[in-house]
């Protein structure tokens, strides 16, 4: 069955792919952050998943730095950056409305 | 224990330890970093009699040999540039702990030293580092410590750094990918061993224009100067002094290295008349754009940008086969721009103290304090023009013979033009001070002799160094991969 | 293939630096470009033969390097935003003016 | 399954360039922060495909972990102001200049890649490694082989710490528009992992992929995550209390080290025979330390008061 | 293949649609609360369906101990992020759909 965890591994990466629209659509910063969580969780899979197929114990650190760092940036995000932004600016009440560049 | 190896380590390692210790204890910054300048003088002079006794050698750290391990080398052009480098640096630190304190634009002015000390250990890792990558480690070292002593002028002097910092980085990264091209080729980062194996190719051709590209951006060779003379013209004038006279001098101090040294097969004809027409364009166009000038600093800045131009001429003139002469030449017109250069920024760092302004038109009438300030601004001038017998008529004397012995007319016209240009623009700021009806500063500071006296002793060095013509020569001889 | 990469990441990295105002971009930038050329080490390190570590080490270097560059680029840019209305003003600002 | 590796390559090759493509055009500021920040993890990623796992480490500690914080922390000064109506990018840099300057470049770049033999230092490493005093390449070559490097990498991040100081003042933090009592509860849940997290890759740096820098990181992520969540930033710049030395640790020590060598006679850096092993260790340990406190002082733009409070009041 | 490999297997392919529907919760859902929702509950069954399964597959009690580490801590990150992004839209007054 590990000889189909690279089709998995695959798999995930394209899930990543299409998830990039959430990135690019937005339309609320807030989107865009949930999309690079989202990223985050996939990541660790296909890197645990790279683990075992490659049977390199060492890569399962990266995927627990990964994971410790993960609520970094959303935290960061929502205090810092998300705060500062004027509430008037992007977020609109109806939502996947095409901001204007 | 002889001082041959032990003194790289000491110029290596005094600077960063009194950084460290002086960034943990402002407090005795100015006796430690006097003191540790001191040594370091010391050292560079020692070791420069060293050199000129026994030759160049190289040393290896942790020993390990390459290609796997770093060195050291050290040869007549490391021992000279590390020598001016404590002389400007000296002269720095003195003039900047004996002038007024500055307005409080910085929150504590006392960071200076620790980034002053960083700086003046990164240039000195930097002439000894003899492997391409610990260059660009010590590239960057360099570079942000520069960063941090623009960016303590506060004021617009903090978007000039910010400037300075991204062209930098973008040149290091240049660089950077340069060096991989030519790790991935020949699996050596060492000078020495590249220098066995580079031959003509295609992959060595783009990483040495890659390589150049990056170090003529960081030397602010024309047209990449756009970035220096803001970042000169406004920091405060010790670190200008230094910017100008070392920092830059780092850059070209790489360059020939490269050439001279791993790229020396590359080294063609078309090559070398490309960058000898970089430096007359940098020459006739900084040297214009300084004449327009109307702000003393800014004046020196851009001659600074147009000074280093005369540096690219040695490329022509050795490939044509007059490599003796202009490889001397050239380095010793960087050597006496640089003593040069440092005296004309302390100068006027005193000048403008004295009249609480840097507008030409400003600078006249009463001139009690700083006298000595433009006695040294003269005599920097003449070695900057090339009066003997300073080292600036020594250099571009030996230029001008590699040209006549190379048939190089177009280099020698540069060379005339240049210099009557230098004359007409240094001439402007002398005769400033001639006028009358000047201004003073409102409350004009009590300045310390100190000040005008840092730069008059590097003035006559400048001016003092046509003297030393055949020591130089000698020192100059012991670089191996250049002449001979 | 992870060759081609490293070129058009550099291409991309230059072209965004030479071309965005905001000095956040540039900064962006300036980053993507020396990612290329860390995966151009990368690279080389895994097509040698046997595997090459000294390039990794010169990339674990490299990084810390780059974070460094950038947080000092970063409280620039800040110090310099906090002043001038606009980050976007900071770079068009004349050169040439007169200091002090 | 070699078609699925080399599709899985295309693919995230793709992904980068789009990612890189948005991080340098995207119209709003914090798409192209998000994008890079994403541009960052699948760098990771590229990473573990290439067989670099320690590259990977640091990329996840301290590229896609700390410099997202920073960027994102920057922000909060960017994006307040209004936004003005000018062209985002310099005119007259129209494609007619970058498509053929740009394809040139690419296929002068490629072309000399393609060229490359790659020999490599790996069988030199080899025959070195046991002389180096640790079992782990990377490691070897950042504190023995090339050691030079290390310290001056360090001092890179101390002098960019110092640079930071000299410019000025810390912003405040600026106080969340709607604190969360769950913030509190997950830095002091997560601290101490990030420290036991820290801790374990330190000790495995010697015979695995980790060491002092993926360490410190992690270390100084902790912190940054205990001031997100509303802890006072602890360090102090003042010059009687002992913040400074531990900044300054990890260099003076790799300093000493050097000097160390030279003063017993040998090389800069040489360790005395078969002391290798425990002199790495030592460095290790107090460059981690520095490294952790680095980033942290990084992450705060700007030197932190002196003394007492930072409170909202301020 | 023994059992316990079996049994690994098996838990990863389970885990892995919960990932996917996250992804598609995240495009398909109209406004941020919903695909708050969405994804906070799909990529942690995932997530931790994978873990234990390679845990299992692997047969080494560390290896678990730390993927399940690795799970616990996406746990704690994503739920303080969900809560803390909903409040915060919440506070500057972006309305839930349908609402």
């Amino acid at each position: 069955m590990t000889e189909l965890y690279p089709v998995v591994a695959l798999l995930l990466l394209l899930n990543i792919v299409v998830g990039l629209v959430r990135i690019l659509r937005g339309p609320t910063a807030a989107d865009r952050m949930l999309a690079a969580e989202m990223f985050g969780t996939s990541a660790v899979v296909i890197v645990l998943l790279m683990a075992f197929v490659t049977d390199n114990p060492s890569l399962v650190d990266v995927a627990l730095v990964f994971a410790l760092l993960a609520a970094l940036a959303s935290v960061t995000f929502v205090s810092r950056a998300w705060s500062a932004m004027p509430p008037s600016d992007p977020d609109p009440p109806c939502p996947d409305v095409e901001r204007k560049p | 224990m002889s001082l041959g190896p032990v003194g790289p380590a000491i110029l290596f390692a005094l600077p960063l330890a009194a950084a460290i210790v002086v960034f943990v204890r402002p407090r005795w910054s100015v006796p430690v970093a006097l003191a540790a300048g001191a040594v370091q003088f010391a050292v560079a002079l020692a070791l420069l009699g060293v050199v000129l006794e026994q030759g160049a050698w190289r040393q290896s750290i942790g020993g390990w040999s390459a290609p796997l391990g770093i060195g050291w080398r050290l040869d007549g052009l490391a021992a000279a540039l590390l020598l001016m480098t404590a002389a400007v640096g000296l002269a720095g630190a003195v003039f900047h702990a004996s002038r007024p304190p500055p307005p409080a634009v910085v929150p504590d002015p006392r960071f200076f030293w620790p980034l002053w000390l960083f700086l003046w250990g990164g240039l000195n890792a930097l002439f000894l580092a003899a492997d391409l990558f610990n260059v660009y480690v010590a590239l960057e070292f360099v570079s942000i410590a520069s960063v941090g002593l623009i960016g303590l002028a506060g004021g617009a002097a903090q978007a000039a750094a910010l400037r300075y910092l991204l062209a930098t980085l973008l040149g290091s990264t240049i660089y950077l990918l340069g060096v991989a091209l030519l790790y991935g080729r020949y699996a050596a980062l060492d000078f020495a061993l590249l220098a066995e194996r580079v031959e003509p190719g295609l992959v060595p051709a783009i990483a040495a224009a890659l390589m150049t590209l990056g170090l003529l951006l960081k030397a602010a060779i024309f047209p990449l100067h756009f970035w220096l003379p803001a970042a000169h013209g406004r920091a405060l004038p010790a670190v200008s002094a230094v910017l100008s006279a070392v920092v830059i001098a780092a850059a070209y101090y790489l360059l020939v290295r490269l050439w001279f040294g791993p790229l020396a097969p590359l080294l063609g004809t078309g090559v070398a008349t490309l960058l000898g027409l970089l430096g007359a364009a940098a020459v006739m166009w900084g040297g214009l754009l300084a004449l327009l000038q109307r702000h003393l600093k800014m004046l020196i800045a851009y001659s600074t940008m147009s000074q280093f131009g005369y540096g690219l001429l040695v490329f022509p003139l050795a490939a044509a086969g007059a490599v003796e002469q202009a490889w001397t030449g050239a380095l010793v017109l960087v050597l006496a721009h640089g003593l040069a250069k440092a005296a004309l920024f302390l100068a006027a760092g005193a000048i403008v103290l004295r009249h609480g302004g840097g507008r030409l038109d400003a600078l006249g009438g009463d001139q009690a304090g700083v006298l000595i300030a433009w006695v040294a601004f003269a005599i920097a001038s003449a070695s900057l023009v090339g009066l003997p017998p300073s080292g600036g008529f020594l250099g571009k004397w030996w230029l001008a013979q590699a040209a006549l012995a190379t048939g190089g007319y177009l280099w020698l016209a540069v060379l005339m033009a240049g210099t009557a240009l230098t004359s007409a623009y240094l001439w402007r700021a002398l005769q400033a001070a001639l006028r009358a009806g000047g201004e003073t500063a409102a409350e004009a500071p009590a300045l310390s002799p100190a000040l005008g006296l840092c730069a008059l002793l590097l003035a006559l060095g400048a001016a003092a160094l046509g003297l030393a013509a055949p020591m130089l020569a000698r020192l100059l001889d012991a670089v191996p991969g250049g002449p001979g | 293939m992870y060759l081609s990469l490293t070129g058009v990441l550099f291409v991309l990295g230059l072209h965004g630096l030479f071309t965005a105002r905001n000095l956040l971009r540039q900064l962006l930038s300036l980053n993507i470009l020396t990612t290329s050329v860390f995966l151009l080490f990368v690279v080389l390190a895994r097509l040698a033969e046997p595997l090459d570590d000294v390039p990794h080490a010169i990339v674990l270097t490299g990084i810390v390097i780059t974070i460094s560059t950038t947080a000092v680029a970063l409280a620039l840019v800040g110090r310099l935003a906090g002043r001038t209305r606009d980050d976007d003003a900071i770079t068009a600002g004349d050169p040439r003016g007169d200091a002090e | 399954m070699a078609l699925v590796v080399l599709a899985f390559d295309l693919l995230l090759a793709a992904a980068l360039i789009w990612l890189a493509w948005q991080a340098t055009r995207a119209a709003d500021l914090f798409h192209a922060v998000v994008s890079f920040i994403v541009f960052g993890l699948l760098m990771a990623l590229a990473w573990v495909r290439l067989e670099a796992p320690d590259v990977a480490l640091a990329e996840a500690a301290i590229g896609a972990g700390a410099t997202g914080a920073l960027l994102l922390s920057a922000l909060d000064r960017l994006a307040r102001r209004p936004r003005r109506h000018a062209p985002l990018y310099e005119p007259g840099t129209a494609w007619g200049f970058w498509l053929p300057a740009g394809s040139a470049l690419l296929a002068m770049l490629t072309l000399a890649a393609w060229n490359l033999p790659a020999p490599g230092l790996g069988n030199e490493i080899l025959a070195s490694l046991s002389a180096s005093g640790v079992e782990h390449a990377v490691t070897a070559v950042l504190l023995n082989f090339r050691a030079l490097d290390t310290l001056l990498e360090i001092g890179v991040l101390l002098l960019a710490a110092v640079v930071i100081w000299a410019l000025g003042q810390a912003p405040p933090p600026l106080v969340p528009s709607m604190p969360s009592p769950a913030l509190p509860a997950l830095g002091r849940l997560l601290f101490p992992i990030f420290v036991l997290v820290a801790a374990y890759l330190l000790w495995r740096g010697s015979h695995g992929p980790g060491g002092a820098f993926p360490a410190g990181a992690v270390f100084g992520a902790g912190g940054i995550l205990m001031l997100l969540a509303g802890a006072r930033p602890w360090i102090r710049s003042s010059e009687h209390g002992p913040w400074r030395l531990i900044l300054s640790l990890g260099m003076a020590v790799l300093l000493a080290a050097g000097v160390a060598g030279t003063l017993s006679g040998q090389d800069f850096f040489q360790y005395p025979k078969g002391t290798a092993a425990s002199f790495i260790l030592v460095l290790e340990v107090a460059a981690g330390l520095s490294i952790a406190l680095l980033i942290f002082a990084l992450y705060l733009r700007g030197k932190p008061r002196e003394h007492g409070s930072w409170g909202a009041a301020e | 293949m023994s059992a316990l490999e079996w049994i690994g297997s098996l838990l990863v392919f389970a885990g892995i649609p919960f990932i996917f529907l996250g992804t598609l919760g995240l495009l398909r859902f109209p406004d941020v609360y919903t695909r708050l929702h969405a994804l906070a509950k799909s990529d942690n069954v995932g997530l931790g369906l994978v873990c234990i399964g390679l845990g299992v597959q692997s047969g080494s009690v560390a290896l678990l101990l730390k993927l399940v580490l690795i799970w616990v801590l996406m746990l704690i990150a994503s739920a303080t992020a969900a809560g803390l992004i909903a409040r915060t839209a919440l506070a500057r007054g972006l309305r839930p759909w349908g609402t």
